[in-house]
């Protein structure tokens, strides 16, 4: 069987694809920091897809990816949510204006990748100084996802892929991809199976799977 | 390289929730020990059962469960915020999470000491006169301080190391909600982030190991006035 | 004060069915191991609620399980004195001691701390923990733990059993003034110990396997011949009432009893006072002529009541002297010898040294 | 909706792994318990700290910890690779995560039950010819029997319920290393993921109340047997 | 056998210095509540490590702390009753009682399971737990499961105290078989009950406040009149050996010793044995003539050797009849009304009830 170390936001998306597999395929869902530690660890991973380039970069300069080129499989985008049956319509300039006391959600600033994401939003529209006190983060997308579903925070800034999922939430607008860096799945494959469960991925019929589950393709 | 501000910060939110999730813990754990080691009653095994609950779990869940039982749109979460006590995305809220994740460790300690303490005795106080409350604590309590002790340095140990309840809960808002645990945490998903986080481990074992020796130390004392030395 | 008691109750092996009137005074409780008297404590504190029963001091109902009465323990304000210390293993002497001072009632009264102090031998005891003490120390601090509790009645577990004899002899005495004093306590006593008992009861209860075997005024109890064998050969006597007359100068007092005088060492009795004096049958010896020349000078003129033969080779000799009864013990053979038998008049030898010091009666 | 496949791999891999984690860390969980209650030594607050350190630290940082001692490219992990046992990455390493993170509660619950033994009793075992070994099978081993079982109840619940370090240091294989915490972690990590998260954390409570209420169970018959009823 | 000890000891507030040496058989410690006895039981048994000290059993050393020497409590061998039970809570009482049955050496020999459980009457008890036991049926089992461990040497300290008089005397002939038996067992014996030790015991040592006071075989510190009042004044009185000559058909035996024969109930040894008598002083009467017309029969032609007047109205008197040494105790005023004085030839009447029942000698 070929063992996947997948980010956590692909779970979902990933596993309907690799259902069409012809082989068994085992994937082990986690955090993109703990992956990129457990690969250089020497975890029996045949391919890796990371939700943070960085991370990628970090095992690449560890020489663990040896010089297989890595390939950026999935992109992604950023939204704004709120809930469902909420009927906010804040401005995206100036988000603190429609907080009132409440909080916008979002993945940890520094830690989750689309807090990362998220921050450099909310600095490129010159509101993240007013923010500062706004905020509540979260340790992953999810966790933020299911506070705006809950209705406990009126606004989030999650993926794409997510908001698609969630019926409980509404996108109240998605974030230009050019504020801020491109929000790529790198890949690396470790293995000859790998090599094989990578290219089965990016073929048509994969992406299309992708791409129903909100995934953008990624145009090198 | 030392500890930046916001390590600060959170070291001192820890310590901050930790003593109060700890204090608060002490005579609710104390009578839910003594509950459940001296009475018989309906419903025991389900409260039994509940405590230890928060050990099984994974922490998110419980974390979930608090948020269901406590947030801004449920019934109790209302209820409360009418008081004007808020525990959602508030450092209260962190206390909250840390009590119930260290409850089952207090209990458990306080359970075993008082089931160590001989009926007989506290017999012979009622025989003196001591009505039922008098007797706990003249005779129980101070005979259970061991075990009171060993339950509260556990909880205020894993009140300090408590993360997923915690930021599932309260999120993580730093210098309100932003605990150490959390910090490392967040530490530890930058590539780089190992000394700071090494670093905030450093500050909660400091703390831990400090609570876990003060609490011995006491417990030596206690023991040491009942062995007459 | 009287205490009324219906108890019945059941262990594994073991059923306690008692009966028992006790009034004011000490009632003793007497019985071989096992026979049940720590239950019956237990169950009057309180800390066992019987099967069935019911339990009154003074005509307040501590329980009565047909109509559902429980007093709890701490409203029944019985001092007990348990076969074991329990001592608060926590707390300093003088914290055990003083445990129960704060639940007398308002205007209750009692022993004072340092009475009590020191009349255990506490005075140099009193930071030590509980766990530093030998047996007998930490008996004491028991014993004075409840007496300082203000008890309207003492309940008391052999609390002297593991406590040399010179200091006995001081805590009896102590417990007859708690008794005779002003306060009166009434103390059911356990005890193994025949002469502590005949020295202290007023009624003596003998238990066999959770029964009452026999109940009564201890003088009864004690000086029918018929109990010997359950109070033990050497230990049965009779007790009689005397009144001092005088203190000689080296020691002897000279007492009245109904049949004339004796003299007696150690009676710290003021003259004037009554007396109880305990005399061993064992002690007492039989002579049909007023004997001369011998060391022992008390000397009473008796007529034999009634011979009760005994399992072995001896006799219990019922006797009256004018209004006391005594009790000696014989050998059959004397029996024979000396043609005892109901009616014969004859003289009864009290060695005076071997009459046990008598408690201030009432 | 029933539990899927994965989920009864998942709850199969944890009682495994519970089990196998509970039962290798009693001897030594007693054995440490007995040393800190009983002796002294140097080093004993050094021993005492390091016990109750998972208990402080996040849980992902015990993972790595674990993670750089044993992975397969740590000496350490080579070393024991090089006699046949794998650890990281591996069901085995799940059972050591599981040790260490209960191994505060059961010594913490054990030292209670110990300190509670009358020393005398230990002492007249010996003035009948009892060597060491033999007080402590026939005497204090039995005496602190209830102490043990919580202390066991107490590491199997947290065995069963442990996720931070066990995702960390063995990741999350479905059918290898996920265990029931991390599959319901992953399970909440899709929109609707819920139920099957809802699901998964009934088995998880189910197995452990059990536990706790067989423990509680046994503990009883212990103390009848000790009060003769 | 021989215990040899020396030790030295200080607590907060007590010291402990003692030298003692025992020889074969029963070795009585007496002394006050708190004077240091159950101290000296700890440190033989290996409980208490002294401050200094040494102590040998049969020449085999224990314990030397002048030459680093501990020997641990299990390789002592030594069976210790303690004054507190400590019975397992967790085995039933017939597990208690083997307990120590696996730790004893191949081919080491005691009493059998079958004839304690008998002795102590622990047939009923055997499967019960011991939270379930009176008091007096704990310290039986603790009894029991020291005897059974096949010790050495026996330390009991104050094993009988919560017993009743019934059982005690059964006990008591049991522990002299011991002594006495194939087995020789040495038995260092607590006790505040002179009774208990004049009857046991060979050697006699007095403890006052961590010092001894006196210390020799029983029959000269028992027999001094200077020990009376440690002993206490009720229980003082020699012991001498006789030989029982015939039993009668009514159950009284008769016995020579050296200076006559007694006529004695409750004599059990064998025709020829040789039987040890305690006769207490109390229970000896001087007279000047020989008494004629008395219930008691043993009359004895004495020579008074000293008179010791003691703190209060009464007067020891040690007397010599024929090779034995008997103790008298009188009034001081019968001292002076009879002319006692040493030198004078009188006679002693012993009551025959009052004589203890001897236990079977060596
Ligand atoms: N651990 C201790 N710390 C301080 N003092 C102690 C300790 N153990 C005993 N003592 C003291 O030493 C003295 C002797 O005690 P020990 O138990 O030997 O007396 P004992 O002769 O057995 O008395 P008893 O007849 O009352 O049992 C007592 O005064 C006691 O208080
Ligand atoms: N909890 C119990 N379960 C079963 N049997 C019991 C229990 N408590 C006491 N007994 C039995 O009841 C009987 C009476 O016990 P109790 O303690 O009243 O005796 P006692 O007269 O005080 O004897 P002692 O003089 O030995 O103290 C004993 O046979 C005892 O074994
Ligand atoms: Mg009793
Ligand atoms: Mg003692």
């Amino acid at each position: 069987p070929v063992t996947v170390f997948a980010a956590a936001s692909l779970r979902g998306a990933l596993d309907a694809v690799a259902e069409d597999f012809g082989a068994d395929v085992s994937i082990s869902y986690g955090g993109s920091g703990t992956m990129a530690r457990q690969i250089d660890a020497g975890a029996p991973a045949d391919i890796v897809i990371l939700a943070a380039p960085v991370w990628m970069d970090w095992l690449q300069e560890r020489g663990i990816l040896g010089d297989a080129p890595r390939t950026y499989l999935l992109g992604n985008r950023l939204v704004l949510v709120a809930p469902a049956d909420s009927t906010i319509a804040p401005d995206p300039g100036n988000l603190a204006a429609s907080l009132g006391d409440m909080r916008l959600v979002i993945g940890q600033r520094d830690a989750v990748p689309a807090g990362i994401y998220s921050r450099e939003w909310l600095q490129a529209t010159k509101q993240w100084e007013a923010l500062q006190n706004m905020l509540a983060e979260t340790d992953n997308v999810r966790t933020a996802l299911a506070l705006v579903a809950r209705a406990e925070m009126p606004l989030g800034v999650v993926y794409r892929t997510d908001a698609m999922a969630e019926p409980k939430v509404r996108v109240v607008y998605t974030v230009p991809d050019d504020q801020h860096s491109p929000i790529v799945y790198p890949a690396a494959a470790l293995t000859d199976a790998g090599k094989v469960f990578l290219k089965f991925l990016q073929t048509d019929e994969s992406m299309d799977i992708f791409a129903a589950h909100g995934f953008a393709p990624v145009k090198p | 390289m030392t500890p930046d501000a916001a390590a600060w910060d959170a070291l001192r939110l820890s310590l901050w929730v930790a003593f109060w999730a700890t204090l608060l813990a002490i005579p609710l754990a104390v009578w839910v020990a003594w509950l459940l080691a001296r009475k018989d009653f309906w419903g025991k095994a389900v409260l039994n059962a509940a405590v230890h609950l928060p050990l099984v779990l994974p922490p998110v869940v419980t974390g979930y469960l608090l948020l269901l039982a406590f947030g801004r749109t449920a019934p109790l979460g209302q209820a409360l915020n009418a008081l004007g006590i808020q525990l959602a995305f508030h450092w209260t809220g962190a206390v909250l999470a840390a009590m119930i994740m260290g409850f089952p460790l207090m209990v458990r300690a306080m359970r075993l000491a008082i089931e160590a303490v001989d009926p007989k005795l506290e017999d012979t106080a009622a025989t003196l006169g001591a009505p039922r409350g008098m007797v706990f604590f003249r005779v129980t309590l101070p005979l259970i301080l061991p075990g009171v002790l060993a339950g509260t340095v556990m909880g205020f140990a894993k009140a300090m190391g408590e993360f997923g309840a915690t930021i599932t809960f309260v999120a993580n808002i730093p210098g309100k909600t932003q605990t150490l645990p959390s910090a490392i945490w967040a530490a530890l998903q930058i590539p780089g982030g190992e000394r700071q986080a090494v670093m905030m481990v450093l500050m909660a074992s400091t703390v831990a190991i400090a609570a876990v020796l003060l609490a011995e130390l006491l417990a030596r004392r206690v023991a040491a006035r009942i062995a007459g030395a | 004060m009287s205490l009324s008691l219906t108890l019945s109750h059941r262990f594994a092996d073991f059923a306690l069915d008692i009966t028992l009137e006790a009034g004011p005074g000490i009632t003793a409780l007497f019985g071989r191991s096992g026979a049940g008297k720590s239950t019956i404590i237990n169950a009057v504190g309180g800390l066992l609620h019987p099967n069935s029963g019911r339990i009154a001091v003074d005509g307040d109902v501590l329980l009565d399980t047909d109509l559902g009465i429980f007093v709890p323990p701490h409203k029944r304000r019985l001092g007990t004195v348990f076969q074991d210390a329990r001592l608060f293993p926590h707390l300093s002497v003088s914290q055990n001691l003083m445990f129960g001072a704060r639940y007398a009632p308002r205007g209750s009264s009692g022993p004072a701390l340092k009475d009590v102090v020191a009349l255990l031998g506490l005075q140099d005891l009193l930071d030590r923990a509980p766990a530093t003490l030998s047996g007998g120390q930490k008996q004491r601090v028991a014993l004075g733990r409840a007496l300082l509790s203000h008890p309207r009645m003492l309940l008391m577990d052999e609390p002297l059993a593991s406590l040399d004899g010179p200091r006995k002899q001081e805590i009896l005495p102590f417990l007859e003034r708690l008794r005779d004093g002003p306060l009166g306590l009434p103390i059911l006593y356990v005890s193994h110990a025949v002469d502590e008992i005949a020295r202290l009861a007023d009624t003596l209860v003998l238990i066999q396997s959770g029964r009452v075997q026999a109940q009564g005024p201890l003088f009864d109890v004690m000086a029918d011949p018929a109990a010997v064998p359950l109070l033990g050969v050497r230990e049965a006597g009779a007790v009689i009432e005397a009144d001092v007359l005088a203190h000689g100068t080296d020691g002897i007092s000279t007492l009245r009893i109904s049949a004339g005088t004796l003299e007696l060492p150690g009676v710290h009795a003021e003259t004037g006072a009554r007396v109880r004096l305990r005399v061993l049958a064992q002690d007492v010896i039989l002579s049909l002529t007023r004997p001369e020349g011998l060391s022992s000078v008390n000397v009473l003129p008796v007529e034999v009541e009634a011979i009760h033969p005994g399992d072995g080779p001896g006799a219990a000799i019922a006797l009256r002297a004018n209004q006391d009864r005594l009790l000696s013990r014989v050998t059959a053979r004397a029996v024979t010898e000396l043609g005892l038998r109901p009616g014969l008049k004859c003289y009864a030898i009290l060695k005076a040294t071997t009459v046990a010091p008598g408690s201030i009666g009432r």
